[in-house]
């Protein structure tokens, strides 16, 4: 079944171009072809994981050659697929939540005319994710990181008759290829030392090369992490993305596409072995991000984009983790399946609360939502408790985990990452308490045509199983180092060194802040009232509101400069470049107008030219000599 | 050797009436004398062993070429007369200064070299100059041929006037000349009911009064028409007319 | 054996003849006629590519010499290598659909009829320059060109067609009579003889430094401004805007691909060493070419403009691939010849059906098609993504192996030229937004046909192309391979001598 | 006497007709000189084919003579079409090739 595996993309994609190509009569049944082919996906890995249990951790590493793809002279690249624990731990956790998100969006996207396309774009995606998972090489990869962000804008733009939809898909794209320009230029840089661009020689290749080389590409590589996983300073697009429909926020937004970056970095963790500059830059980055996020999802009053927020903040939980080394490399990947399920699960029932409250997002709006959504209720409640970090749920395996590693090292450097995951664990219960207690409690501050009610069960089902994974899939994959040993293969053996202070005293700190954080968000918004518009506020939350003014940023610096760029540019073509050009001709041309004096039409004078003509040729050659 | 007497005679034969080109006013000079040149010419190329050549100078240039130019100049009125003074500025004195120059200079470089000139003469007579002609150069003088007749041709064409619109019928014509109001008949001829020499009398009306426009433009303009009062005073006065019977 | 190459130079151009001389009543026919000769020539084309040996795609293949003027030296002498079995097999691809998809062009039957014998007539000059063995023989067609597009622009297209031929002429002008001095001068470099022109007699000439370097500027400069570089590039916007899609299609996805198949063929293999040392200047004005024309593209309101500068700045990652002179980055940009072709020639037709559908090519006149015609917005979307070189179609791969084998020669240059990738994807993308998305078109402007059976012949075959190149590039990088290696075998020989 | 003499007659006889082209402004004497023009030229091949022996200069000056006699007809047949579309034969007038 391990050589199979090209099944995985391939369902799928056959599914999206057959949903594409299809035409109006597939619109009545064509989403179960989509779901058919996810979940699809989904057995194939399923056999596979558990075929690969079955195998000793050294041999799990499995190479399926497809075909020649780039015979060059010098870039000689094979298409093919590395399956192993790293790349299996995507593929189910993309599959999983994937066909309980497409099962979802039947019901959450059936008054869209367009359903059979939206599946067939979710289709596209799972291909291109799974692609990007499984991929043997950097190129192929890339192939699957660009599928997947054309997947991420076709879909944040399926409404795109709105236009600032449109604007939010392009602006997804664009600030995703910037970091594609990282990727691009890793692959150069990687291809100039070692000559080739498949994870096995690049690998092989890397102890023979210098720090400063593995460097660099660990930085390019670091650029195109951020892009796509909406790090500290490409992280303004995220933000936007929520334009999309809520399963695609669940699904591309928050478990999987936005997590490849750090799929990259643990992918990459030779290179990064070998550059400590760079992964000590990943980890501050992440570290960054995720106080950045924690921020401004205190912010945020609109719940999707509060949530957008989260997953900004936890992604970078993730790269910090990356960042330091074999020791976080298996939390990172721990923590970004937990969240997978945790923050899949609250998009879908943050859809669900928009589903009942005619899509209505403001959290001030809210309120008391508990008793007319139980179900929801419940599931986004085993969420919040996942990713605030409460024993015995997911999220304090993953993420305590990462707030103790963070503090293992030397010098300052651990007081500063471990002190940013510490303070992030409380800001995030509290941004989250203060979402959850807005949404689901308080009072009702429902306008009059809102009659919310429960979404049904094709929507509340996965929301359940998505609880139930948020619940206690942390346990179950933390009991034992189960996880770890799984990934071992992949990430290496990690040393494991002692924090700068006992993992008790973190754990209980931790608990603390995480506690206090969310009693100070029951304080304000669950207890009190909540006012109906945001209230004037500090110039610290005006900032957070205003995503830390990164777009005004991003507008001042790029944009403008940009647009008056161009125009600059496109008159000075036309009268620059262009009217040099037609200034040479009108020179000749006007040359021509006092030449052209001289042709008077006279016979005679012409005649006498030539005559004098030649009275000259005559002189010039007896004078010459001959 | 070509005979030093013979060589001025034609030198003055030709280069005088040449001039001609320059000087002379009327065209019809102007040809003649180039026919004189063409003589000399023709007598040149005998003295240069060539008399078959001269002779066909003679046929085709003073018979025929320069025939046919006096034919244009008749056609397009030997009066044309040139007015010799110069329109455009400075082409009389930079033409000949440039005619002049080109002649000095080639007449200053032929002078300077010397060519051998080789002892046997070159046969002209007919039949040396039909061997040459259909043989060796059989091609050229067909394609010669094409040439000649393409010219012809193309002078047909040249001259020849298409007509534009169809020819007029008698009854359009009729109708055209009533419409302008001119005479519905024929114009009377001149004399007609005259009793003098006619043409130079004008025809007289069913009235019997002259009409003027019957004498031909030309004799008006030479004065040479005889005034209708005349005839008419003639005509009334009764006592003349018995007279004359 | 058989002259297959002489006979698909023949081929269109005795159907420009056949055209030309149809009867009056039949030349309502003329379409019929001239796709049908194309197709004959594309079967060509794919006989000529399955008979090519591509163990060998480095040396020239179906050979032939005949004297033409042996007094100078001269010969029609034809053969392709792998680069030029590529172009061959683009022209041959895309003039079919060019008529195609200008079926709906001209009421008047024998306008129609001059049209397509002119494109007839072009093809057979295209067809003839990628075989063309003789550089005289090049020269000459490469001339003799001008002559129907001229035609093509000025008679057929917008309100300043005639300035935008007169244009597009001086500038060719321009640059082959720059040609014209350096192919005499390469004359009297060469060995001389019956055969002085023949490119195998012309190779590895033993030349004074600087007689091969102004030799390789006159070259250059005439290829500069055929794939046109900043800044001799206004020509093709102007042209673009003006001459009919189908005409700008061919133009600027098989003819200015002469410029860089010229760079690549005659420029390098002939003048290495010149080559070797114009490479940094050449090398910075494609990349001020890539960002340029980016940059133009996303200012432009006019749809052909804006592919027209799409493909300045295209052109500009094709040279930098060429003369980055490593392996991976040559093979790059001559698989990148193809594909630009396949990709801009779709974009121009795709194009080209909106401007038949609105009469217009202002994009602010449009917005919100997708509503209404999903398809043709689906595959605008997906023609538009080759152009951003997406991954899966085969512009990607050929971009790539420019910038990821350029990087070792030029790492600035390819750092640079990368900003290029972000601002191909706003081309693209802010175009898309503002034809297909936003409110549905409301009134007489919401009554826009669905793509038509015949206009989905024209795309969806190259799109077709594109995927299958993407996921097996192979078919088209066997045959560059070995044309790359003894073009950067030349080129690093030198660098070993200097 | 040499027959180099006469080839200087016929340079004399040459620049009288250029100077007559240059300076008539009737057409038909313009003419008139190109047609001495070509005399002369005969005459000096004439004149050279008696230096050198042979017989081919005569021939040429045939071919000269046979060109002339077509040149002449197509000549005057130009004169008279422009008399009839203008009246004149004067070389003034056709200042249509002016640019």
């Amino acid at each position: 079944m391990l050589d199979l595996t090209w099944l995985l993309i391939a369902v799928p994609l056959a599914s999206a171009a057959f949903l594409l190509l299809a035409g109006k009569r597939a619109d009545r049944w064509g989403h179960w072809v989509g779901v058919g082919a996810s979940s699809a996906a989904f057995v194939v890995g399923l056999v596979a994981l558990i075929q690969m249990l079955g195998l000793d951790s050294e041999d799990r590493a499995h190479a399926v050659h497809l075909f020649t793809w780039i015979p060059g002279g010098e870039l000689n690249l094979d298409a093919g697929l590395l399956v192993d624990p790293l790349s299996m731990t995507f593929v189910m956790l993309v599959t999983f939540v994937g066909t309980l998100i497409h099962v979802y969006s039947v019901a959450y996207m059936e008054h869209d005319a367009s359903r059979r396309r939206f599946f067939a774009y979710l289709n596209l995606f799972v291909a291109a994710m799974l692609l990007l998972v499984l991929a043997d090489s950097y190129l192929l990869l890339f192939v699957g990181w660009e599928g997947v962000g054309l997947a991420s804008y076709l879909l944040i733009g399926f409404w795109n008759h709105k236009p600032e939809y449109a604007t939010a898909a392009n602006k997804a794209f664009v600030v995703n290829r910037i970091g594609d320009i990282g990727l691009i230029l890793a692959m150069g840089l990687m291809f100039t030392y070692f000559g080739a661009l498949d994870f096995g020689s690049v690998f092989a290749a890397v102890p023979q090369a210098s720090t400063a080389q593995l460097t660099a590409i660990g930085l390019m590589l670091l650029v195109a992490a951020c892009g796509k996983s909406a790090q500290f300073p490409l992280q303004s697009w995220l933000g936007d993305a929520m334009a999309g429909p809520t399963p695609v926020s669940a699904l591309i937004h928050a478990a999987t596409m936005v997590t490849a970056g750090v799929y990259l970095i643990v992918r990459s963790a030779p290179i990064f072995e070998g550059a400590p500059a760079a992964q000590t830059t990943v980890a501050a980055i992440g570290a960054f991000t995720l106080i950045l996020g924690a921020l401004i999802g205190m912010a945020k009053d609109d719940i999707k984009k509060a949530l957008a927020a989260s997953t900004m903040s936890q992604i970078g939980y993730m790269m910090l983790a990356a960042g330091l080394g074999p020791v976080g490399y298996a939390f990172a990947i721990f923590h970004l399946v937990t969240h997978g399920f945790f923050k899949a699960g609250m998009f879908l029932g943050a859809g669900s609360v928009m589903h009942g409250m005619n899509d209505q997002v403001d959290m001030r709006r809210f309120g008391a939502l508990r008793t007319a959504m139980v179900t929801t209720w419940v599931t986004f409640g085993l969420g919040w408790l996942a990713i605030l970090g409460v024993p015995p749920f997911s999220g304090f395996w993953s993420k305590d985990k990462i707030i103790e590693a963070a503090f293992i090292g030397d010098d300052v450097q651990p007081w500063i990452l471990g002190g940013a995951a510490l303070i992030g664990a409380g800001l995030t219960a509290f941004y989250m308490s203060r979402l959850f207690f807005m949404t689901f409690h308080g009072k009702a501050r429902w306008t009059d045509e809102q009659h919310p009610h429960e979404s049904p069960a094709l929507m509340t089902v996965p929301m359940i199983i998505l609880a139930v994974g948020s619940a206690f899939l942390g346990l179950i994959l933390a009991t034992g180092d189960r996880f770890v040993t799984w990934l071992e293969p992949v990430t290496g053996h990690a040393e494991h060194g002692e924090p700068v202070l006992p993992a008790a005293v973190i754990m209980v700190a931790t608990l603390l802040l995480v506690a206090l954080g969310a009693w100070i968000a029951w304080r304000k918004y669950g207890a009190a009232d909540v006012p109906e518009t945001a209230p004037a506020a500090s110039l610290a939350t005006i900032a957070a509101r205003n995503d830390m003014f990164q777009d005004s940023v991003n507008r001042g610096v790029f944009e403008r400069p940009g647009t008056h760029l161009t125009r600059t540019l496109v008159y000075a073509d036309a009268a620059l470049v262009d009217g040099a050009v037609d200034a040479t001709a009108h020179a000749f041309a006007r040359t021509g107008e006092v030449t052209r004096k001289t042709q008077n039409g006279q016979v005679r004078s012409y005649a006498l030219t030539m005559v004098v003509g030649l009275v000259i040729v005559i002189l010039v050659v007896v004078q010459g000599g001959l | 050797m070509v005979n030093t007497v013979m060589f001025w005679i034609i030198a003055a034969l030709t280069v005088i009436p040449a001039l001609s080109l320059l000087f002379a006013r009327k065209a019809v000079h102007v040809a003649m004398s180039v026919v004189l040149v063409m003589v000399g010419l023709a007598a040149a190329y005998v003295t240069l062993s060539a008399p078959f050549l001269g002779m066909v100078q003679i046929v085709v240039y003073t018979g025929a070429v320069m025939m046919l130019f006096l034919f244009v100049l008749m056609l397009v009125g030997v009066d044309q007369r040139e007015d010799l003074k110069e329109t455009i500025k400075g082409q009389r004195w930079i033409g000949l200064l440039a005619a002049a120059g080109l002649g000095a200079f080639l007449v200053s470089i032929i002078g300077r070299v010397t060519l051998p000139t080789a002892d046997t003469m070159p046969s002209g007579d007919p039949e040396a100059v039909a061997i040459a002609l259909f043989d060796r150069y059989v091609l050229v003088i067909e394609v010669l041929g094409f040439v000649l007749i393409t010219a012809a041709v193309g002078a047909l064409v040249l001259t020849h006037t298409p007509r534009l619109r169809p020819r007029k019928t008698q009854l359009e014509v009729q109708r055209d000349r009533v419409r302008v109001g001119a005479d519905p008949v024929n114009k009377p001829m001149p004399g007609v009911y005259a009793r003098h020499n006619a043409l130079d009398v004008p025809a007289l009306d069913p009235e019997g009064k002259p009409i003027e426009h019957s004498v031909s433009r030309v004799l008006e303009i030479r004065h040479q028409t005889q005034e209708g009062a005349e005839f008419r005073a003639a005509l009334e006065d009764p006592s003349r007319k018995e007279g004359d019977r | 054996m058989f002259p297959i190459l002489t006979v698909m130079v023949a081929l269109p151009a005795l159907g420009a003849v056949l055209l030309w001389a149809l009867p009056g009543g039949a030349r309502a026919r003329a379409r019929e006629v001239a796709l049908a000769v194309t197709a004959i020539e594309l079967v060509l084309a794919v006989v000529l590519f399955a008979q090519f040996d591509m163990s060998a795609a480095g040396s020239f293949q179906f050979s032939e010499t005949y004297a033409w003027i042996p007094q100078i030296g001269t010969s029609w002498a034809l053969g392709v290598n792998g680069i030029g079995l590529l172009m061959i097999v683009l022209s041959a691809l895309l003039t079919p659909l060019a008529i195609l998809a200008g079926w709906w062009e001209d009421k008047d039957d024998s306008r129609r009829t001059h049209y397509l014998a002119l494109i007839l007539l072009s093809e057979a000059f295209m067809i003839g320059i990628f075989a063309a063995r003789d550089v005289f023989l090049f020269y000459v067609l490469f001339e003799a060109m001008l002559i129907p597009l001229y035609f093509l622009i000025g008679s057929f297209g917008g309100a300043q067609r005639r300035y935008a031929a007169v244009k597009f002429l001086l500038y060719s002008l321009a640059g082959g009579l720059i040609m014209l001095v350096g192919v005499v001068a390469l004359y009297f470099q060469g060995p001389g003889g019956d055969q002085a022109f023949l490119t195998d007699n012309l190779t590895g000439l033993d030349m004074s430094t600087t007689a091969e370097r102004l030799i390789f500027l006159a070259f250059f400069l005439a290829f500069a401004i055929k794939a046109p570089m900043v800044p001799v590039h206004t020509w093709l916007p102007t042209v673009a805007e003006n001459a009919r899609p189908g005409t700008t299609a061919l133009l600027v996805a098989v003819l200015d691909k002469i410029g860089t198949f010229g760079m690549l063929t005659l420029c390098v293999a002939l003048f290495p060493e010149a080559a070797h040392w114009a490479a940094p200047v050449i090398i910075l004005f494609a990349v001020i070419s890539v960002i340029y024309g980016a940059l133009l593209a996303i200012g432009q309101k006019d749809m052909l403009r804006l592919v027209a500068f799409t493909s300045v700045s295209h052109f500009g990652i094709m040279v930098l691939g060429i003369f980055a002179f490593t392996q991976t980055s040559v093979e790059g940009a001559a698989f990148y010849m193809f594909n630009h072709g396949l990709s801009t020639g779709a974009l121009f037709f795709v194009v080209g059906f909106l401007i038949h559908r609105y009469g217009t090519a202002d994009v602010t006149q449009y917005g919100g098609l997708q509503r209404v015609v999903p398809v043709l917005a689906g595959t605008f979307l997906v023609i538009g993504l080759s152009a951003l070189a997406l991954p899966g179609l085969s512009p990607f791969v050929s971009e790539i192996m420019v910038l990821v084998g350029a990087f070792s020669a030029a790492k600035v240059a390819v750092i640079v030229s990368a900003v290029g990738v972000v601002l191909a994807a706003l081309y693209v993308l802010l175009t898309y937004q503002k034809v297909f998305t936003g409110p549905a078109p409301t009134g007489k402007r919401a009554k826009v046909r669905e793509l038509t059976r015949r206009e989905r012949i024209v795309l969806w075959p190259l799109i077709a192309l594109m995927l299958l190149l993407g996921f097996l590039p192979g078919i088209a990088i066997d045959a560059v391979r070995e044309p790359a290696h003894d073009i950067v075998a030349t080129v690093s020989s030198q660098e070993a001598g200097a | 006497m040499d027959p180099i003499n006469f080839v200087i007659l016929a340079s004399i006889l040459f620049a009288i007709g250029a100077a007559a082209v240059l300076l008539r402004r009737n057409a038909i004497i313009a003419f008139m000189g190109v047609e001495l023009m070509l005399n002369a030229a005969n005459l000096a091949l004439v004149a050279f084919s008696r230096m050198h022996g042979e017989i081919d200069g005569q021939i040429m000056a045939f071919f000269v003579l046979t060109v002339a006699a077509a040149e002449v007809v197509v000549g005057l047949g130009i004169i008279i079409a422009v008399f009839r579309a203008r009246q004149t034969i004067s070389l003034d007038e056709p200042a249509e090739l002016k640019g």
